[in-house]
């Protein structure tokens, strides 16, 4: 009785550890798509960079411009950014979250630097419903140059 | 056993020795062209040759070296993608053609970018996601699926179809640019009034081979034919496979209602030839000749105006027509991603016929691909003519359909 | 009322299953639109098409040598014979008896060495087999490309040489022996009389061969080896025998099979042909080392019925393109299930 | 034993050796493939293949012949790998993640296999190979329904449009060559992917290791004769079936290694052809069906790689035709293993005559002789 109970306490540790091994690589690896966004929040109320370098975990600084919006894919969880406008010169660096259930996330740098939270939010892609259902063909503006000799088959 | 490793390793050093010692003189770069055998795809290695033809072979001192896929490409994507690499192991290769661009195309373009960042890359036909293979290549060039989704229907609906049977199998419909033209279809059919049904025949990978494959088709079809025409209303049939399109053809010449539109890789060598058990020897190489000779055997069965096809090969005309667009863009003469300059490399193997296309726009995102163009060909109907389907407005909303 | 009970554990259960699900593939057919008279005459004309590979398994398992995963050799010996009688010329019946009697000479030498091999690899038969024939069909790809043949109907219309995939037997002996008395039983559904008379005409010599002194000593040399030895029966020419009369019946299989297909077809084509003959074989009841021609003809009809009737009966009900993948697991399913039920008994 | 007895009974004891070395020594210098090319080809196929080739061992020292079901250890990596690629699993974390998830399945199936390999004793390669087809249709069954239907599969890029089934090509860039190139070792010209061969060497060690334990001489022990195990009180059928369990997990480990490596997998048929590599691989090496080492597995897998890679080139240049070379390398790859298996059976056969001779003296030796020949 007692040898097989220890077997079972055994067993089950293992089992236990089994799943926490899965767990821990699946948060550690979890990639997550980052859109980093220069634009200005709510139609002027933050402005945005003029010239702003831009570094996500201690990557090679990228150079974003006003209206400027890109992609990047960040691994885990927790991160840091830093930012430098060039132009005032000032240096701001953080470290934000992504749910680990979020494929998706937008970050918009004004209100990084301006410190409202949250600036780190789930991204909702454009919905198809929302192109145009009608307008007229298909592009189909490449027809080749027909040959003057056409007729190829009798 | 003991001292074979140490005479081996002596006999492989010997061996490597030599191979080293080979010598390039001449032309100032080479081209790189991968078919399939003969066995799966012969458009396409019968393209390549004529380039050989043109151009030479490497090993001839022309500027044309030829490779083909293994047969079963699908079970050995490691070999499928080291003989892309070894292509670009010669320091002349400037440009790497692959028609057909089977799975793994676009990871062994991705190993030959990373190695030799010098080396054109063009794709035609590629059988992977868009996105990916748009990505690994410098040119993508597809059957535009999209509007042929809609013109094949149209071109049903011309000769007279009430039903559209779509035949196809789950590996095929797995593949992102079939199951989205059979939805693309199902919706045309809607649309201009056809009914459409989706039959499943058996996948000539699986253990039935290409042989159960064919045969399924040689059975099904009359029954097709009969359960969807009853009072012998017309029936449009279109297959995916290009191994089981042969017994199609044979099986609509046969019968009194069915309507072939176009074969899914459209070209006049598939399945017809084979079908009508033509000997094409005498016209070999001149398509509008092969057509001629089609047409005369589907006029003398009675089966005018029921069946068509494109009047050049695509397989061929693409697979020639990349090698030469790459040429001409080695020589300075083209520019890569320019339409015009790809309709004129192409149009150099199918004098007289129309190319009509777009460049690929991406569902999701709107975003047009700069590097993919899709196109088409105007359809000819044995004993019609051809239909017009290069003029053929597309509404819009086809584009949009998923599934 | 016993005599029942062991009829029915001989005929096993497996295959009452599958006859019972093959039934009611049958009985649901017309309710989903698939026509129960075509469908019969598919059965059919699968049912002659295929049995005479089922039964080119019957002499090896005899003798003892096992399943026959090599007959892609004798399949390949047909192939040639078919090739000859074209490049020949000849048509009709006499190209397909042509073809036969052409095909006869490669399936004996063959069968002659394909057996020699057997005989030294006692035990692991069924592994070299499968091996041997997968090597001979990569060979003889190369062979179909650069072999003189020269009849433009079989070669490649565009290049002008090497052999096509698939010729057509249209205008040589398409259907000869499928349109032999064939019945027309409805408007579309036609019984090839001609073909099942053939197979018919197989299984009986077959049969008659088992029951003569050379017959006899081959399955003695398969089911008693020590005993074949003691009355001096050469156990290995006696293999060899049973190989060369399966690798021609595989010869004669591959022509029946083409000439009611309508098309030859050459490379990879004959790399899967074997398994389903032994997965045929095996769901009419053989074990690997007995076979009757009881096992041959149910075995041939479920195997083909079931391949016949699932697909176009479950997608048509199912509405869903499953079936494919059900056969697979099905027909695979019962060659496992017949390779390791069979231990018991043999052991 | 004179010296020609000798020199034969080397030249058929190492026959596919010496004709693959043969081969290859004429076909390299008429591919026209560079040295450079060639050698760090070898290198990535070693790190690639070799661990594959190695779950081949275990079964055949516990007497089952060419473990054919290998594949099925290869479908449970790819399901660990789509799942991975779903969840978005990057990087190291990704193939150990798919290795995680994947070995329970591995167990499960490989358990499934090797109680039924128990009950087709004397059969076990047909068998297997058979089984494979039969597992590949369920796991067909699965990836091609089951996901997306009752498994949620939540990335769009691996998700068929039609919304159940995964897509036939899996792009694996999340967590292509991550284990290659945690650390490449650049020498001279080549790179060499440090961690695989750390890996490979690891699984090295624990064969070595495993042959000496108890459970491991149990499995010679079955593997020499199967009623002399019994009769010593080894628990047949199990020894066997856990042969099968470890060579089905280790099997998924090395599907997930080669993968990472391909970067890219056919979701339907990346395992078709796993073992018939591995098994043409390890034959090469000069194993057999009842023998074989470590050294069978490297030698085994640089020759028929080498002849690989360059087959199709080398009988183009030689026939003429693309075509050619490539149904050459087939009928090489189906050849060489179709060749080795008669060697040794029939090796096998002439030692059983010969023991047969010396039971039974003269008479009986002469009337056995004679039906071998």
């Amino acid at each position: 009785m007692n040898t097989k109970k220890k077997r079972l306490i055994v067993r089950a540790t293992l089992v236990v550890a089994y799943v926490l091994a899965i767990a821990v690589v699946f948060v550690t690896g979890k990639e997550h798509t980052l859109l980093i966004d220069n634009m200005e929040v709510d139609e002027g109320r933050i402005a945005a960079f003029e010239e702003v370098l831009v570094s996500i975990d201690g990557r090679e600084s990228v150079e974003y411009y006003a209206d400027d919006r890109d992609m990047t894919v960040l691994k885990g969880q927790t991160h840091r950014i830093v930012i430098e406008d060039e132009i005032s010169g000032t240096k701001v660096e953080r470290e934000f979250k992504i749910p680990l259930d979020e494929d998706m996330v937008i970050l918009y740098l004004p209100k990084v630097a301006s410190g409202e939270e949250p600036y780190v939010e789930r991204f909702v892609p454009l919905e198809l419903e929302s192109m145009p259902e009608d307008d007229g063909e298909i592009d189909t503006g490449f027809l080749s140059d027909p040959s003057p000799d056409a007729e190829v088959v009798p | 056993m003991k001292g074979l490793p140490k005479s081996a390793i002596v006999l492989l050093v010997v061996a490597f020795a030599l191979s080293s010692t080979n010598v390039f003189a001449g032309p100032a770069y080479h081209i790189g062209i991968c078919t399939e055998t003969v066995s799966q795809a012969e458009d396409d290695l019968r393209g390549a040759e004529q380039l050989i033809k043109e151009y030479g072979a490497v090993s001839e001192g022309g500027i044309i070296q030829h490779i083909t896929y293994p047969d079963d490409f699908m079970s050995q994507q490691e070999t499928v993608i080291s003989n892309l690499v070894a292509l670009a192991d010669d320091p002349l290769m400037k440009a790497i053609v692959t028609c057909n661009a089977l799975p793994g195309v676009a990871e062994a373009y991705k190993r030959i970018r990373a190695k030799r960042p010098d080396i054109l890359l063009l794709a035609a036909l590629p059988a992977e996601d868009p996105l990916v293979i748009q990505k690994a290549a410098d040119l993508v060039v597809d059957l535009d699926f999209v509007s042929r989704g809609y013109t094949i229907v149209w071109g049903a609906k011309q000769l007279g179809a009430e039903t559209f049977v779509h035949i196809s199998f789950p590996r095929h419909m797995s593949y992102e640019t079939l199951g989205r033209r059979r939805a693309i279809m199902e919706a045309a059919c809607n649309d201009l009034g056809l009914k459409f049904v989706f039959e499943t025949a058996p996948d000539p990978t699986s253990d039935v081979g290409i042989s159960g494959a064919q045969q399924f088709i040689l059975e099904k079809v009359p029954q097709y034919l009969q359960k969807y025409g009853p009072k012998g209303e017309k029936v449009a049939l279109f297959c995916t496979n290009d191994a089981q399109t042969e017994p199609l053809i044979q099986q609509i010449i046969a019968s009194k209602n069915g309507i072939f539109v176009e074969p899914d890789t459209a070209s006049p060598l598939m399945g017809f030839p084979g079908a009508l058990g033509l000997d094409l020897s005498a016209e070999k190489g001149d398509f509008p000749a092969i057509v001629a000779k089609i047409e005369k055997a589907i006029v003398a069965k009675g089966a005018s105006g029921r069946l068509g096809t494109w009047s050049y090969s695509t397989g061929f005309s693409l697979t020639a027509g990349m090698g030469e667009l790459a040429k001409r863009v080695l020589d300075g003469k083209a520019k890569l991603t320019k339409v015009q300059d790809i309709y004129s490399a192409i149009g150099k193997y199918t004098p007289g016929a129309q190319w009509n296309g777009a460049l690929y726009t991406d569902m999701s995102t709107g975003v047009k691909a700069k590097n993919e163009l899709l196109v088409y060909m105007d359809t000819y109907v044995f004993g019609k003519g051809y239909l017009g389907s290069t003029k053929v407005k597309i509404p819009a909303k086809y584009a949009l359909i998923k599934r | 009322m016993s005599s029942i009970k062991q009829y029915l554990a001989d005929f096993g259960w497996p295959r009452i299953i599958i006859f019972f699900f093959l039934l009611s593939l049958f009985v649901a057919a017309p309710f989903f639109g698939v026509r129960l008279d075509n469908s019969l005459a598919d059965v059919l004309n699968r049912f002659g098409q295929n049995g005479i590979f089922v039964l080119a398994m019957v002499p090896m398992i005899q003798s003892g040598c096992g399943l026959n995963f090599g007959l892609s050799l004798g399949i390949i010996a047909g192939l040639i014979g078919a090739l000859l009688s074209i490049q020949a010329g000849l048509v009709g019946a006499l190209g397909f008896a042509g073809a036969i009697a052409m095909a006869a000479p490669f399936a004996v030498l063959f069968g002659w060495a394909y057996g020699r091999i057997l005989n030294k690899v006692k035990g692991e038969e069924m592994t070299i087999a499968m091996y041997v024939g997968f090597a001979s069909v990569m060979f003889m790809c190369i062979m179909w490309i650069i072999l003189p043949f020269d009849s433009p109907t079989m070669i490649w219309g565009y290049g002008g040489k090497g052999l096509r995939t698939t010729i057509s037997l249209e205008s040589f002996y398409k259907r000869v022996l499928n349109d032999f008395l064939a019945i027309r039983m409805t408007p579309s559904a036609i019984i090839p009389t001609g073909e099942l008379l053939f197979f018919s005409l197989c299984i009986y010599l077959m049969w008659s061969f088992l029951r003569t002194k050379t017959g006899t000593a081959m399955t003695a040399v398969g089911s008693n080896p020590d005993f074949a030895r003691a009355s001096g029966v050469s156990t290995d020419r006696m293999r060899t025998l049973s190989v060369i009369i399966s690798t021609f019946l595989g010869a004669v299989g591959i022509l029946v099979y083409q000439q009611s297909y309508g098309f030859l077809q050459l490379y990879t084509a004959p790399l899967q042909m074997p398994f389903a003959a032994v997965a045929a074989i095996l769901i009419g009841g053989a074990s690997v080392n007995k076979g009757s021609m009881l096992n041959v003809v149910v075995g041939t009809f479920l195997f083909q019925g079931l391949l016949t009737m699932t697909p176009s009966v479950i997608n048509s009900a199912l509405q869903t393109d499953m079936s494919e993948v059900i056969r697979l697991i099905v027909s695979n399913g019962i060659i496992i299930y017949a390779l390791t039920r069979k231990l018991k008994v043999t052991k | 034993m004179s010296g020609k007895y000798t020199v034969k009974r080397f030249l058929s004891e190492n026959a596919v050796i010496i004709t693959f070395i043969v081969i290859t020594v004429i076909a390299i210098p008429s591919s026209q493939l560079s040295a450079n090319y060639i050698i760090q080809e070898m290198i990535t196929r070693l790190g690639r293949n070799s661990f594959l080739v190695l779950a081949l061992l275990l079964p055949i020292y516990a007497g089952m012949g060419l473990n054919f079901g290998m594949s099925l250890g290869a479908m449970a990596g790819q399901v660990g790998l789509i799942l991975a690629v779903n969840w978005r699993i990057s990087g190291i974390e990704g193939l150990l993640f798919a290795a995680l998830v994947g070995t329970p399945i591995a167990v499960v199936v490989g358990w499934i296999c090797g109680s039924i390999l128990n009950r087709a004793k004397g059969r076990e390669m047909v068998t297997s190979y058979m089984l494979a087809f039969f597992i590949n249709g369920i796991y067909q069954f699965v990836v091609l329904y089951v996901m997306g239907m009752v498994i949620p599969i939540r990335s769009p890029a691996i998700l068929l449009s039609r919304g159940y089934g995964i897509r036939n090509t899996l792009n694996l860039e999340s967590v292509r060559q991550s284990l290659d190139t945690a650390w490449m070792l650049t020498i001279g010209p080549f790179s060499v992917p440090v961690v695989t061969f750390l890996v490979i060497a690891s699984l090295c060690l624990f064969i070595v290791w495993f042959k000496r334990t108890k459970l491991g001489q149990d499995m010679r022990a079955v593997g020499y004769d199967m009623v002399v195990a019994e009769a010593a009180g080894i628990p047949v059928d199990r020894t066997r079936a856990i042969s099968i369990v470890v060579s089905t997990v280790l099997a998924c480990l090395g599907q997930i290694i080669f993968l990472q490596n391909m970067g890219n997998m056919a979701t339907y048929n990346a395992h078709d052809q796993t073992s018939f590599f591995a098994v043409a691989a390890i034959l090469v090496g000069g194993a057999s069906v009842k023998k074989a080492s470590l050294p069978n597995v490297f030698i085994g897998v640089v020759l028929l790689h080498l002849l690989f890679v360059i087959s199709p080139r080398a009988g183009q240049n030689f026939f003429g035709s693309a075509m050619i070379g490539e149904y050459f390398r087939q009928f090489i790859g189906y050849g060489a293993i179709a060749l080795s298996l008669v060697l040794y059976a029939s090796k096998a056969r002439r030692e059983a005559v010969r023991v047969r001779e010396v039971q039974y003296g003269h008479g009986g030796g002469k009337k056995a002789a004679g039906e071998a020949r």
